[in-house]
């Protein structure tokens, strides 16, 4: 699905990421730690084109026989491939209504040009309706239905959240990039977000590539792990082998 | 389902009623109060047609007067009669191939809208990934270019000597049909997936981006829908002034349609339709400020410039009252689609 | 019943009284609109000053009373218009005069036009103004004219071989002025390359420098540069101080006092052709003006306030001989003037509604502005 | 006329128009770096403080040189009220509200002017000594073009030296980098800004003056111009960089200058070369020549 090769970036001198290579292969749920400006946000923005790497390959085949190079491409390009995220730092178009985000996402998706969204042509408005159709079924999924005309700034963060997700998967992503889903969520509310990743992965056929610094939810859904520290790749691996992996420890420890 | 046939059905009662009283204000008001509410409508447009792109799609640009000329002149050189312009260029010949060119007035309103619009994707594609502040220095910069080469190139647009004798064509049918059209045209657009992309992009341009909007394609849109609009106004009111020329372009015409757009609140349509027509009327109706007041026989001197001065105290003090609330809709007002 | 009765007859009386003495005693409206604050205030606050000394001379005629009203038209297209369609439409004026500034004119030419309201320009010299409008005339004459008049002036009195010409793109009166100097300088002397060098500058630069170095360096015998007294002056300031000495040439527009005041020294020597002057009173109509203006401003005429003087006593003579104070027949008065004595000199409008008249010299002489010479119609 | 001279006076021109553009800028680009907001009203003020410094001049007793310093002060506190009204309120509003204000305030001041200082031009009452001209082989020069660059850089010396070494300037640089560290730091927002306005409308009205007697013709309108173009010096030479608006100031000066001179044809289009400018530097190097980049986090 996602192939990450040689990936470095630099910021003026800067390394934020270094020689990163890493495999998402479909179907699968694969997590991105390491610890507090290990760099993983940055991996993230370079996979969906925000920042250009100095150097590496990013290799994105969402079908079979399909192989697309990224490096270069702009981010709505990206997405439109079939790459969506969510954000670290809470993203949503705040003063629009909850629906309006998530209809929003599958703006993407309309093939009626805008004249006939002027006009509202046949085929335009069936379109909509779809697009809306949609929307409320994934409102009505992350339980946000009773508050679509609601501005999405009013929401509280557990439910903006939430909804940063719905709004990526109504652009009906192949994989979905996950920026730490589960920040600022208390117990009850991260268990719930962990079924619910997994839920959604088996009923709209995802790959999904998360950061987290919740470790039992990384290590819960996760079928393979990667560890960054300062940008350079230390562990990979399945939950327990990153698990006993010494240099993660010590990464995380602070020891050395 | 519901909202939106009542919603409909409101709009066409007020269509209604505003083709009427327009009717019986043709029928019954004198040519000033006439000349009047032909400005509103003009005004009607280029507010929503500013609102569209500083409102709606977030981009602060400050080239309405630019656009404007272009819709103009073009309307002027296209309607005027050959002999008419024959006289007008009595300095330096017109350009051949409009010597003799002489068109409708619709015809000569959609070139104006295209001409301007092809000019704003023209200039939008290059100014339009500046962001705020440097996008409006940009696009005031554009619209005095625009300003200066019409005052040098004579043998187009005449110079500084102007142009008169353009068709009066414009009247209340003309301006408030396009203020209507341009009410219906960005409320659909508005309501619709690629209004709600453009205020994705107002809202995030990154988060946008993410979501696979193309912020150049849509933006170049927006101003190109916007630059349209703005030239019909243009054209409109060169043939309602029946004469133009390049000095009526300066950056004061795009900071009165500020004006209108921030009383009405960006991005609200029915506020920038209400707002066009008071100032325009206010600024009619303050003159009083202005001149001398006339009282039997004893003049009380007026004070020249007090009129704008109120006009710049009100300006500042919505955009104080409101703060951040100037970007804001009333709530779910736009989701109410979502049944359909 | 009866008492209502009587008190209905009163009624009806008093409405009936009032109504004819209204028709009687109501005073016949002139509408003035003129810039009162934008760019062109100051010519604006000139003309009005002389339109109200007219007024206050001569506030009665056919035994009606007089009224002005002025609008201010903010140096605007958008605004003229409305202000001279508030004067018609809400005013009910019988004419009109106005506007300094040829564009503002023109904003109002298809106004009167449709309503068929004489107007009489003051100061408004482009040829456009009147051309192809049956209700427009003015009392000066108009930029071809000038622009001859100049280059006259500057083969013969100057005995010039060579001139550049500096001109306010922005503005129609500097670049018709302009245009008619250079192609009366080029036949006069007969020579095609006479004009050395043609700048430009917008209304609003202050910086010429560059425009004069260039200027400079072609060495005219004179230089001719209309425009606004404002940039004019700083203009002429900024030759001086790149020792540019030879003569300076310009328009009627100079004759305003904040040309001495800002170009000081600079200025000395400039010539420039307008309208009239306080020292060679032209006509009876002069003095009487001349002498009035001095006791209710306190300071000498200037041209500006004359044709403003000038146009409203000509609004009011064609009244008086028409008998009528109706537009139709204003207009058709106007069309018809011939020799009438103004302040500004004899006054007849030719067939376009442009007054054929002479014009004046003055030069800047020891901070003041020195007659020199008239110049007649050809 | 040599063709030596002839551009060696092309280039005096081009040097005393750019320091004026580089004085005024300097007033726009230090306000920049504080707030990140183009102070639309900036070129106002610089109007206002001509008017001031011309009434002080003709309608006290106070000698010139003293106007020429009291004004700008008094400059600089209508520069205080200004930010109290019209954009402290809106600190924490999105940026285009604030620039709408500014556009306000820009309005404001320019028709509070027409009201009050009448819509006629005055004439700036010029002191003697600052105005005579000087010959210097062929070229003439007023010494009011030699007494502006030299002022220039004597408020660019006094003012690097009051960011670099006051405890002010230094929280005004910590301002400028990054607000909200700055006010953990305990370093008191509102008083700094307070100050760069302050200091942003004295220089300007010093501009202003410096202008005055160089171009001694006063409008209410006179600001809107120069305050363009020095925003355009500010931008070329990287907004908030204060070296920068210096750099920028002269060569714009230059440029628009040499434009004239080497293209005599081009005159008509001499207010939009500026302009031109500005397009083809935020195109290319949005940073400005001086500037350096930023890129938003994400």
């Amino acid at each position: 699905m996602l192939r990450i090769e040689n990936l470095t970036m630099q910021f003026g001198g800067v390394v934020a990421c270094s020689g990163l290579t890493a495999e998402v292969k479909p179907g699968q749920i694969v997590g991105l730690i390491g610890p507090n400006g290990a760099g993983k946000t940055t991996v993230f923005n370079v996979i969906t084109g925000v920042y250009k790497p100095t150097a590496g390959r990013i290799t994105f085949s969402p079908r079979e026989g399909e192989q697309y190079q990224l490096v270069g491409l702009s981010p709505d390009h990206i997405a439109k491939l079939g790459i969506c995220r969510t954000f670290q730092n809470i993203r949503l178009f705040s003063e629009l209504s909850v629906l309006d985000n998530v209809f929003i996402g599958s703006h993407l998706r309309l093939r009626s040009s805008v004249f006939s969204s002027v006009l509202r042509l046949p085929r335009y408005t069936a379109e909509e309706k779809e697009h809306y159709e949609k929307s409320l079924y994934l409102l009505e999924k992350i339980g946000l239905q009773d508050f679509r005309d609601e501005k999405a700034n009013s929401l509280p963060y557990g439910m903006q959240r939430r909804l940063e997700m719905a709004r990526a998967l109504a652009t009906n992503p192949k994989l979905l990039l996950l920026d730490e889903p589960a920040a600022g969520m208390n117990p009850q509310e991260t268990l719930e977000l962990t079924e619910f990743i997994q839920e959604i992965k088996e009923e709209f056929e995802l790959t999904v590539f998360l950061i987290e610094h919740h470790m039992e939810v990384v290590m819960e859904i996760s079928e393979k792990i990667y560890v960054l520290d300062h940008g350079v790749l230390i562990a990979e691996g399945s939950p327990s082998e990153v698990q006993s992996n010494d240099k993660v420890i010590e990464a995380y420890l602070g020891v050395g | 389902m519901r909202d939106k046939q009542r919603t409909d059905l409101a709009a066409l009662l007020a269509l209604v009623c505003a083709v009427v009283a327009l009717f019986l204000a043709n029928k019954y008001l004198d040519d000033y109060k006439i000349r009047i509410i032909n400005l509103s409508g003009i005004y009607v447009t280029l507010g929503l047609s500013m609102n569209l792109i500083n409102g709606f799609t977030g981009l602060f640009s400050l080239g309405h007067a630019g656009f404007m000329a272009v819709g103009a002149y073009t309307v002027a050189l296209l309607t005027m009669p050959i002999s008419m312009k024959e006289m007008n260029f009595f300095f330096q010949p017109i350009v051949p191939w409009l010597a003799n060119v002489e068109v409708g007035f619709l015809p000569a309103l959609l070139a104006a809208g295209l001409i301007s619009a092809f000019l704003g994707v023209l200039i939008g594609a290059p100014v339009l990934r500046l962001r705020d502040d440097y996008l409006a220095i940009a696009t005031l910069g554009f619209a005095e270019i625009i300003r200066v080469v019409f005052t040098n190139t004579q043998s187009l647009t005449n110079g500084a000597l102007g142009l008169k004798g353009i068709p009066n064509y414009t009247n209340i049918w003309w301006s408030w049909g396009v203020a209507f059209i341009t009410v219906w045209f960005v409320t659909s657009l508005i309501r619709g997936s690629y209004g709600k992309a453009f205020m994705a992009i107002r809202e995030d341009e990154v988060a946008a981006q993410a979501m696979g909007i193309n912020l150049f394609k849509h933006k170049v849109m927006s101003f190109a829908f916007a630059s349209f609009f703005a030239g019909v106004a243009g054209g409109l009111l060169a043939s309602l002034l029946g004469t133009i020329d390049p000095n009526m372009f300066r950056i004061t015409l795009t900071f009165n349609i500020l004006l209108i757009v921030v009383l009405g609140g960006l991005s609200r349509i029915t506020g920038t339709v209400i707002s066009a027509v008071v100032v325009t009327v206010m600024m009619e109706a303050l003159r009083f400020l202005d001149e001398s007041i006339n009282l039997g026989f004893i003049e009380i001197k007026g004070v020249p410039g007090m009129r704008m001065v109120v006009f710049s105290i009100i300006l500042i003090l919505v955009v104080i009252v409101r703060k951040a609330g100037l970007m804001t809709r009333l709530k779910g007002r736009e989701s109410s689609y979502a049944e359909n | 019943m009866k008492r209502r009765l009587g008190l209905a007859l009163l009624v009806l009386a008093a409405v009936c009284v009032s109504w004819v003495g209204a028709a009687f005693a109501q005073p016949i409206k002139i509408g003035v609109f003129e810039p009162m604050t934008g760019p062109n205030a100051a010519g604006g606050e000139m003309t009005v000053e002389g339109i109200e000394l007219a007024w206050e001379v001569r506030s009665e005629v056919l035994g009606r009373e007089v009224q002005i009203i002025v609008v201010d038209n903010k140096s605007d297209k958008v605004e003229a218009a409305n202000a001279v369609s508030r004067l018609i439409e809400r005013d009910q004026v019988v004419a009109i005069i106005g506007s300094y500034g040829s564009s503002l004119s023109m904003a109002a030419g298809d106004i009167v036009k449709k309503a068929q309201i004489p107007t009489v320009g003051c100061s408004p010299t482009n040829p456009l103004v009147t051309l192809n409008n049956d209700y427009y005339f003015r009392v000066c004459f108009i930029d071809p004219f000038q622009g001859t008049v100049m280059a006259n002036y500057a083969v013969n009195e100057l005995g010039a071989k060579t001139a550049a010409v500096i001109q306010d793109v922005t503005q129609d009166y500097s670049v018709g002025l302009a245009k008619y100097f250079i192609d009366a300088f080029r036949r006069l002397t007969g020579n095609p390359n006479s004009i050395v060098e043609i700048s430009s500058y917008n209304t609003g630069d202050q910086d010429f420098t560059a425009q004069l170095t260039n200027v400079k360096n072609k060495n005219p015998d004179v230089i001719f540069a209309p425009g606004n007294y404002g940039e004019s002056a700083l203009l002429i300031r900024q030759a001086r101080d790149l020792g540019i000495d030879v003569p300076f040439l310009g328009g009627d527009t100079w004759e305003a006092p904040e040309f001495l005041s800002i170009g000081g020294e600079a200025v000395e020597g400039a010539v420039f052709s307008t309208h009239f002057t306080a020292e060679a009173p032209v006509t009876p109509e002069s003095d009487r003006f001349l002498e009035i203006y001095r006791q209710k401003y306190g300071k000498e005429a200037n041209a500006f306030a004359a044709l403003g003087y000038d146009a409203y006593m000509l609004i009011l003579d064609v009244i008086e001989k028409a008998g009528s104070a109706e537009p139709q027949a204003i207009r058709d008065g106007l069309a018809k003037v011939e020799g009438f004595v103004g302040a500004t000199g004899i006054i007849s409008l030719d067939e376009n509604g442009d007054a054929v008249k002479s014009a004046v010299i003055n030069r800047v002489d020891n901070g003041k502005f020195v007659y020199l010479t008239t110049v007649e119609p050809e | 006329m040599g063709s030596i001279s002839l551009f060696l006076q092309h280039l005096a021109n081009g040097i005393s128009l750019g320091s004026l553009y580089a004085l005024i800028a300097i007033g726009y680009t230090m306000v920049y770096g504080i707030l990140r907001l183009i102070n639309f009203a900036h070129g106002d003020i610089f109007m206002l403080g001509v008017y001031l410094t011309y009434f002080g001049v003709l309608y006290t007793s106070i000698p010139w040189w003293l106007v020429f310093a009291i004004a700008p002060a008094v400059t600089g506190l209508v520069g205080i009220l200004l930010e109290a009204v019209a954009y402290k309120p809106l600190r924490e509003s999105p940026r285009i509200t604030i620039l709408i204000s500014a556009i306000g305030a820009s309005f404001l001041l320019q028709n509070l002017g027409i009201v009050f200082f009448g819509g006629r031009p005055r004439a700036f009452p010029v002191p003697r000594i600052l105005n005579h001209v000087v010959k210097v082989r062929g070229v003439s020069i007023n010494v009011i073009t030699f007494i502006i660059p030299v002022v220039t850089i004597l408020l660019l010396i006094g003012l690097s030296y009051f960011i670099t070494k006051t405890k002010t300037g230094l929280a005004m640089r910590a301002l400028s980098r990054d607000y909200e560290t700055a006010s953990l730091m305990g370093i008191d927002i509102n008083r700094i800004i307070s100050i760069t306005f302050f200091m942003g409308s004295f220089l300007a009205a010093m501009g202003g003056i410096m202008w005055g007697a160089r171009y001694p013709q006063l409008m209410p309108l006179m600001g809107v111009m120069p305050g363009l173009k020095s925003f355009i010096a500010a931008v070329v030479g990287g907004i908030g960089n204060i070296a920068g608006a210096v750099v920028g100031g002269f060569l714009l000066g230059l440029g628009e200058i040499m434009l004239v001179a080497l293209l005599p044809r081009l005159t008509g289009y001499r207010d939009a070369f500026a302009f031109v400018v500005l397009i083809i530097i935020l195109l290319v190097k949005p940073s400005g020549l001086m500037g350096s980049g930023q890129t938003e986090k994400v």
